[in-house]
């Protein structure tokens, strides 16, 4: 166990020689690793796509590149994909389709005393056969077009383990370029790399996760070469990582979207106080002020680029004047009184949204709750309106999709509190998923859009990039990807 | 003295029952806060999950019932499965504790320590200098717990490189964390021990022992700060309890593995079994040392120690 | 070492304290002068400052009293303007001193047998312990093995003079300076330790500054008496000049009160108070 | 008024580790305190005057036996119950200066039973104080002095001035002239001397000071290791005394004359120690009567005369 | 001498300072002298002090000087309070369960003083607002009960120590009621310490609110209160001094002012005889141990 000796002095190049050894991330978001490295069960994991594979991977452009597969091929409700050959797992087994179908249905029916993330994504599988060791077919209730898009986060694991019950969870077993030398949790994972790996060969002999919660431990770390990548940072820190000369800064899109919605009681009820909140908002200005040019005005419920996107919320529609009339028309006596909840983590934007919105005539009264109290339906059931600002759902594939199920089908969260999904909605998300190509999704997607503006249910207002600072050591290039990708990053 | 061990151990049956009292606060407490299912499951989960979930965790149960199920946890020691991590708590708290322990457990009488030579310093001199003193020693306590945290990361982390700024394991990256609780306490200690201290310059015992000609190394120790001892005593005790729980900061800007964080966060994800953990442990914790406290102090102050005496109150 | 006339000299000592507005001078001006191997006895009316001039010889006044004198030399050396650090080794082996108030005077939270090891100065512990008992065996004290173990709470007032004593006597002082170190002993115990110290004072020279209101033991162990008053000496001279021919009114009254055995309890003589 | 009936007092003390020893501080002592008449203990230091005074005063329990208030039982009273009996019997420190508060002014510690009492008001208290300091012979000023500034005698005053300002019926004295000089003493012993005449007070005297204690005394009362040696008139107590130790007692007082000093042989016999008592007469290892049965047997307390004697041969020594 | 403490310069220059802080706090913003504390963008991000804005501007653009005058009346008012509330209570339970003046009182007090401090300082407030409600009431109660828990043992301790003392036998013996003796003799002991006590629990206090406004208890953003105002500044230490200064120094100065009313006040309430002289006597006087 010399890895686990070794840890707590991780050095990176600056002071060790011949090639660097090991590469240290400083992270804050994925916290969620450092609590549970279920492979099968959160959403963005680092680690996690360091030790598996997916069947599928994104190139630079967002197009879809073969991983695991060999070829594949879709007839009709049938997505039929061949393995490549001589693949193995860490442990030794072979990659086959055995395994690509019990990792598929084991998140297709997770024991009931734990949930999956990606069961949703994958809801439209109805069966999987095993054609051979290294084909299997997927077959879906309708035609799925996205689905290959949503296997690039489909973790494969061995079949084997899964078999033995739930050492999987802990016992990362994947075919990935890293293998799982320790996990410490709350404080970091250590990866190794792979000698056996099948693809490029890995350029860190190891790899350090580390959960650093406070962001100004996370640059000095970064500053005193403790650290070579710190991730999750906020534009307040970039003039001290680029005022250093060893390291610089990269950002890359983020993946979510920052939204704000509403409990539909009282006024909120009323779609044209909704609207009207819409219009009075000026999410331009708004992300300069809290971001700077480090976050997006959203424009839509994905990022441009996205499949899905649609221009439905240009920026012009910033219209005081129109939300007043709108305001008037719904009758409601000037100062209109509603609550905001928000997270500590969007507490600017929230206070930046109440000077906005005193312009039309709402006095809002910013309340700041726990990050896991917004949802709940004991803090927004209440009779008064409420609004509330939400950090945004994750969004990996980049597809609209991922927006459109839970935000207005009949699962809708925000249902809960006063919102009522039209059928008409939820008949077009069907559509979209099963929308054979990219143009048509993108004009169901715009339909979509198009309905849903008009019920003002959810105002999307900003996309905060990711900011990262690195060492002058290592290069990086981002490629337009929204998460980390580990064989993008190289010694220099 | 048998009396005195008496009523120590009674204090410290008080203490168990007040724990189990305290427990039963925090279950209604968390079951105020709400239902757990929104903070620990994703934003989309499904009904279903969280229907799964919630019967996972009986959260559909009676409340009656839920409290019995969990009083028996609490009673027997096992504190049930947290809904989060979905490990026995007992697992989840150790390595946390031990984290936390090495922090406090080094920090703590370093900072007494410290305390007392903070005490010490200036004590006999000008009531100008001693009163600038206490209120430099004030200013330094007013401080917020990051300001210096953050200045000693940057100063021996950045710029030095002498210590890691972050992590938990080996010593190097205790010296900070620790040294820097050590210097709250003793400023803290420090600032209250020197009002004693002032008291018991006056003591008569003091001329004695100067007419001795004690050396001044033997005078402050054991004629200034012996007698202060109890009350050295009776604040660790109560530092105790607040350092185990009171190391968020640190623990947060160090990325330091410690109970205090993990309290906090499992705070917000309302995750009762493990939150129960996170404070029953430490405040178990402190009622041993309360324990200790009332069984050490007669023995600090020969004077408490009258069997045969008429207790005067 | 140039041998000096005197052992303890002291001229126009003068110690003041401020309270509240004003400054009160507990010793007034005080000239005195003894000799190795003399008993010098200070008596006079309670208040009048005898414990402080003691205090003051060792330049041991609490804080806001200060100290002026034109000298105090103990053996020619100068005590006034000695250092601290100089003053600490004459203090308890030169010069030592018993507490008028032995239940404050002693740690309470030590135990009595350390205090009384830790005066003494040369020595391996088993020696310093030895050295402590035998000490306690001569002033009288029972089981003074246990005593060592024991706190000063739990002893009565007489036998902490006791150790009080023992511990002043512990290094052989050439000054002993004893403030009213037999008035919580019966007259048995008292008797046997003015034995102890006339025998002490004869094989090693000492001079004892004695402070004490029992004129009956004044009468008979001290060689010189001052009498004190409101801060002054009012009168000073060998012991059988103040006791035949005082001349002060107020020595002769004071000896007019003294208790004598068989007599009656004097009446109540307003004496001069402003004098 | 006062009495005690085989008043006994054991202090036990047990280390955690070590074997664990009581002193029998007070053993078997009967006495009485009447109206308008003083008692006058005298005895070996260490012998238990103090703590059978504490006990009378029920500043602590005896371990047997009991002290009686006009015929009540008062010594197993709880604290609460027995506040009343502080405005009748007053207890006065041996040590003056540990009884005083030292973060109080001599005037509110003088005061303080009254205000404990509620008796008067601020300013009848601050009257009553300054008539008090003006009998105890202190100058007005020390009023607003802290203990820690006055001298021992002056502390002694002010426990002597905050006893009496109860008007109290019983005031137990634990050497209270010590450490007075013999004027003032004289002063303060004709102030108690005229208090007693005119309101029936009832004195506990406990000195050193023998003659002093004849003076003024009825009775007098001899203490040795813990018991009542004997319990005489005072009037010509020191031509009478009947128990061997008074006799020494009385012999070792120091006489007027310059000069005279006699090294008493009895007094350089080793002390007993009151942990291991040992057979017989507590006295008789400095005892010059002493005989066999003085080693095996406690004597008995009886009357010879006038006193009433703890010793087997009472009538030799007469 | 004991009066003039009301009167003494120090004493008025501190109350003086804490008073003007309150009222400028109170009244200042209100009467719109200043910008408008909660109003983002009246000036540019992370604004050095400037003319224009005095104490520089924060992160969203808010004025620092107003933000701080507007939290100064919140923070100090409510901080005083409990503090008070707490130092009383705590004091006086813990003196009342050390002499054990109601005998039955004595464990209930005990073993509600144990969760006082059982609990982390920053902790026990949120289970106590579930238990009060966010409101002020709630916000007091928590701080309030955070706090006095120190007071409480601390006191006990001591007070149980004094015990064995022999003046308290002596106020026995002048008739003193369990009560009375602690009024009379040990509160005068305790002063020095709680008053000490009370100034570090005033900061603890700052602190405890601004946890709870972080929580989302209580005071609500953007309602400025130093701690807060000191704790958002976090992430632009190095980028924005100014953020974290200003509040900081208003904190330190008000702990000062506490420290030296609460230094007056207990020369006044109970000045040991030495404490009183050494304040007269001649700090020259040669007989210092030290020297
Ligand atoms: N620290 C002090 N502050 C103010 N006054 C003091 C202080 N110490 C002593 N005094 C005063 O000085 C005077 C002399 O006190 P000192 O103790 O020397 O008297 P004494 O002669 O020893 O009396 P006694 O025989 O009663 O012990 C007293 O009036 C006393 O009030
Ligand atoms: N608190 C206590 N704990 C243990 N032993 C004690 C305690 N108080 C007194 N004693 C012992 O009891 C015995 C009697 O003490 P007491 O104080 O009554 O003597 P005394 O007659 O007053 O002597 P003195 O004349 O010297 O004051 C002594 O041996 C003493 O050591
Ligand atoms: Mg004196
Ligand atoms: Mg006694």
């Amino acid at each position: 166990n010399q890895t686990s000796a070794q840890t707590g002095q991780h050095q990176t190049k600056s002071t060790s020689q011949g090639g660097q050894q090991t590469l240290v991330i400083d992270d804050l978001s994925e916290t969620r690793d450092l609590t549970t490295i279920d492979p099968l069960n959160k959403d963005i994991t680092l680690p996690r796509s360091m030790v598996y594979d997916s069947l599928f991977v994104k190139d630079k452009d967002g197009k879809l590149e073969p991983s695991l597969v060999q070829s594949y091929q879709t007839k009709g409700n049938t997505l039929e994909i061949k393995l490549k050959h001589g693949i193995k797992f860490q442990n030794g087994d072979p990659l086959n389709a055995q395994s690509v179908k019990a990792t598929i249905e084991k998140i297709l029916h997770p024991d009931p005393n734990e949930e999956s993330a990606f069961t949703s994504l994958l809801a439209n599988i109805k069966q999987i056969n095993v054609v051979n060791q290294w084909t299997v077919d997927i077959v879906t209730a309708h035609a799925d077009y996205i689905l290959p898009q949503y296997l690039t986060n489909i973790s494969i694991v061995d079949a084997k383990q899964l078999a033995k019950g739930n050492q999987y969870q802990t016992d990362l077993n994947g075919t990935g370029p890293y293998m799982l030398a320790d996990w410490k949790r709350g404080q970091e994972v250590v990866l190794k790399a792979n000698p056996h790996y099948w693809g490029k060969k890995p350029q860190f002999k190891k790899v350090v996760i580390k959960y650093v919660p406070d962001e100004s431990t996370r640059i000095a770390d970064l500053l005193s070469g403790h650290a070579s990548i710190a991730a999750d940072l906020t534009p307040e820190s970039i003039d001290r990582i680029t005022s250093n000369a060893n390291s610089h800064v990269v950002t890359s899109p983020g993946d979510r979207v920052t939204y704000m919605s509403y409990n539909f009681n009282g006024p909120l009820a009323n779609e044209k106080v909704r609207q009207a909140i819409y219009y009075a908002l000026d999410r331009k200005t708004m992300t300069a002020d809290v971001y700077g040019k480090y976050a997006t005005p959203a424009t839509a419920p994905v990022a441009k680029g996205a499949s899905g996107y649609v221009d439905a919320f240009p920026l012009s529609d910033y219209n005081v004047a129109k939300a007043k009339k709108l305001l008037a028309e719904a009758g409601v006596k000037a100062p209109l009184s509603i609550s905001l909840h928000v997270g500590q983590t969007d507490l600017d934007v929230a206070e930046v949204i109440q000077s906005q919105l005193k312009q039309v005539g709402i006095q809002v009264h910013i309340d700041v709750l726990a990050q896991g109290e917004l949802l709940d339906p004991k803090q927004l059931n209440k009779p008064e309106p409420i609004m509330f600002i939400f950090t945004g759902l994750d969004n990996p594939e980049e597809d609209a999709y991922r927006i459109y199920a839970p935000t207005f089908s009949s699962e809708s969260f925000i249902k809960p509190f006063g919102y009522k999904p039209s059928a008409q909605v939820a008949q077009l998300i069907q559509q979209y998923l099963a929308a054979p190509n990219l143009t048509e999704r993108t004009q169901v997607s715009k339909q979509i859009l198009d309905i849903t503006k008009q019920q003002a249910a959810v105002v999307w207002l900003l996309q905060p990039a990711n900011i990262y600072g690195v060492s002058n050591d290592i290069e990086w290039h981002v490629d337009g990807a929204t998460q980390i990708h580990i064989q993008q990053i190289q010694e220099k | 003295m048998t009396q005195g061990i008496i009523q120590a151990v009674q204090r410290l049956f008080g203490g168990l029952m007040m724990l189990l009292m305290v427990s039963m606060l925090l279950f209604f407490a968390s079951r105020a806060m709400g239902d757990p299912t929104y903070s620990i499951l994703a934003v989309d989960a499904t009904q279903a999950q969280k229907a799964a979930f919630r019967s996972e965790i009986g959260w559909n149960e009676p409340v009656w019932l839920q409290l019995l199920v969990y009083m028996e946890h609490t009673i027997t020691g096992r504190f049930g499965v947290s809904y989060e991590l979905q490990q026995p708590v007992r697992q989840i708290i150790p390595p946390y504790l031990w984290g936390t322990i090495k922090l406090v457990g080094l920090a703590l009488p370093l900072g007494i320590l410290g305390g007392i030579v903070l005490g010490f310093l200036s004590l006999g001199a000008s009531k100008k200098i001693e009163r600038i003193f206490q209120g430099v020693l004030l200013c330094l306590y007013s401080l917020p717990g990051f300001v210096p945290i953050i200045l000693a990361i940057e100063i021996f982390g950045v710029k030095l490189k002498w210590l890691p700024p972050s992590g938990s394991q080996g010593v190097q990256s205790l010296i900070m964390p620790v040294l820097l609780l050590a210097g709250a306490e003793a400023i803290k200690s420090g600032i209250l021990l020197r009002t004693k201290l002032q008291e018991v310059l006056g003591e008569k015992f003091i001329v004695t022992a100067r007419a001795k000609g004690v050396s001044p190394l033997r005078l402050q120790v054991q004629y200034l700060l012996r007698p202060t001892l109890s009350l050295v005593v009776s604040f660790l005790s109560l530092q105790v309890g607040q350092l185990l729980g009171s190391t968020v900061i640190v623990e947060n800007i160090f990325a330091y593995q410690g109970v205090g964080s993990l309290a906090v966060h499992t705070l917000s994800t309302r995750d009762l079994p493990l939150l129960q953990g996170c404070i029953f442990v430490p405040a178990l914790i402190f009622l041993c040392f309360r324990f200790l406290t009332d069984l050490v102090q007669p023995w600090l102050d020969p004077r408490l120690r009258q069997d045969g005496q008429r207790v005067m109150a | 070492m140039q041998s000096h006339p005197y052992l303890l000299d002291i001229r126009g000592l003068t110690t003041s304290f401020a309270v509240a507005d004003r400054t009160i001078s507990a010793v007034n001006g005080v000239t005195l002068r003894m000799h190795s191997g003399e008993t010098l006895a200070v008596v006079g009316e309670s208040g009048s400052g005898k414990s402080t001039l003691a205090l003051s010889v060792l330049k041991l006044v609490q804080k806001p009293g200060t100290i002026q004198a034109e000298c105090i030399r103990c053996h020619g050396k100068d005590l006034l303007n000695m250092s601290e650090r100089a003053m600490r080794s004459v203090r308890g082996k030169d010069i030592a001193m018993v507490f008028q108030d032995p239940a404050t005077a002693f740690h309470p939270m030590m135990p009595l047998g350390k205090q009384l090891m830790e005066t003494v100065r040369t020595g391996t512990r088993k020696e310093k312990k030895q050295r402590v008992l035998e000490m306690l065996m001569r002033v009288g004290l029972p089981d003074p093995e246990r005593q060592l173990r024991s706190y000063a709470h739990t002893l009565s007032g007489g036998m902490l003079q006791r150790v009080m004593i023992a511990m002043a006597l512990l290094n052989r002082p050439q000054l002993l300076i004893a403030d009213e170190p037999t008035t919580a002993l019966d007259v048995t115990v008292q008797a046997n330790i003015i034995g102890l110290l006339r025998d002490l004072k004869r094989q090693f020279h000492m001079g004892i500054l004695f402070i004490s209101h029992d004129l009956g033991v004044v009468a008979q162990f001290a060689d010189q008496v001052a009498v004190m008053r409101r801060g002054n000496i009012v009168e000073y001279g060998s012991t059988e000049k103040i006791f035949y021919h005082p001349e002060h009114p107020y020595t002769r009254h004071l000896l007019q009160m003294a208790p004598r055995l068989g007599s009656e309890l004097p009446s109540p003589v307003e004496i001069d108070r402003h004098a | 008024m006062l009495e005690s009936k085989h008043l006994q007092k054991t202090y036990t003390w047990k280390p955690v580790f070590r074997p664990g020893v009581s002193v029998l501080a007070v053993r078997d002592v009967s006495l009485q305190i009447r109206a308008g008449e003083t008692v006058g203990l005298v005895g070996e230091s260490g012998c238990g005057k103090s703590t059978l005074a504490r006990c009378l005063a029920g500043l602590e329990q005896p371990s047997d036996g009991g002290v009686f208030y006009h015929g009540e039982e008062i010594s197993r009273l709880s604290l609460r119950e027995a506040r009343v009996l502080r405005k009748r019997i007053q207890y006065i420190f041996q040590n003056p200066v540990n009884a005083l508060n030292p973060y109080r002014t001599v005037a509110q510690l003088i005061a303080e039973p009254l205000q404990h009492f509620r008796v008067g008001n601020q300013k009848t208290r601050m009257a009553a104080v300054q008539r008090l300091l003006d009998m105890v012979e202190l100058p007005i000023d020390d009023m607003d002095k802290y203990p820690a500034e006055l001298s021992r005698g002056e502390c002694q005053r002010v426990n002597i001035a905050r006893a009496l300002i109860l008007e109290p019926e019983i005031i137990i004295c634990d050497e209270v002239i010590s450490a007075l000089d013999v004027s003032i003493g004289v002063q303060i012993l004709h102030l108690l001397k005229t208090l007693q005449r005119k309101q029936g007070y009832g004195f506990l005297f406990i000195s050193h000071d023998i003659s002093r204690v004849i003076q003024i005394s009825d009775w007098i009362a001899v203490m040795y290791m813990g018991l009542l040696m004997e319990w005489a008139p005072a009037a010509g107590f020191h031509a009478e005394a009947l128990h061997p130790y008074s006799q020494v007692l009385l012999q070792a007082v120091p006489s007027l004359i310059p000069g005279e000093f006699v090294d008493h042989p009895s007094t350089a016999v080793e002390i007993p120690d009151p942990v291991f008592p040992q057979h017989g007469c507590p006295f008789h290892t400095r005892c010059p009567y002493a005989t066999d049965v003085c080693r095996r047997e406690v004597p008995a307390f009886r009357s010879v005369g006038q006193h009433t004697v703890r010793c087997h041969h009472a009538e030799a020594v007469r | 001498m004991n009066k003039n403490v009301w009167r003494s310069r120090p004493f008025i220059i501190c109350c003086f300072v804490l008073l003007a802080l309150i009222i400028s706090g109170m009244f200042a913003v209100k009467a719109g002298k200043f910008y408008n504390p909660t109003t983002p963008f009246v000036g540019g991000k992370l604004q050095p002090p400037s003319a224009s804005f005095w104490l520089g501007t924060d992160e969203l653009g808010r004025d620092v000087f107003s933000r701080l005058l507007d939290a100064t009346g919140v923070t100090l008012g409510l901080a005083l309070i409990s503090v008070v509330l707490a130092m009383v209570t705590g004091t006086l339970l813990g003196m009342v369960a050390g002499y054990d003046v109601l005998p039955i009182a004595t464990p209930v007090i005990l073993f509600i003083g144990q969760i006082s401090v059982i609990f982390p300082v920053r902790w026990l407030p949120l289970i106590i607002v579930l238990l009060f409600g966010e409101h002020a009431f709630g916000m007091m109660m928590s701080m309030f009960f955070s706090l006095w828990g120190q007071f409480l043992w601390l006191i006990y301790d001591e007070a149980r120590a004094l015990k064995g003392r022999a003046f308290i036998q002596a106020a026995y013996m002048s008739g003193g009621t369990r009560w009375g003796i602690l009024k009379f003799h040990v509160l005068p002991y305790m002063v020095p310490t709680v008053l000490v006590l009370a100034t570090l629990s005033f900061r603890t206090a700052i602190g405890v609110i601004s946890t709870l406004s972080f929580l989302g208890i209580g005071l609500q953003p953007p309602t400025p209160t130093w701690g807060s105002m000191i704790s958002e500044a976090q992430p632009y230490f190095f980028q924005a001094w100014w953020l974290v200064l200003f509040p900081l120094l208003a904190l330190v100065v008000s702990v000062l002012a506490i420290n030296w009313i609460g230094h007056l006040l207990g020369r006044k309430w109970s000045v040991s005889g030495r404490a009183k002289l050494q304040k007269r006597g001649d700090s020259r006087a040669k007989s210092s141990i030290f020297t």
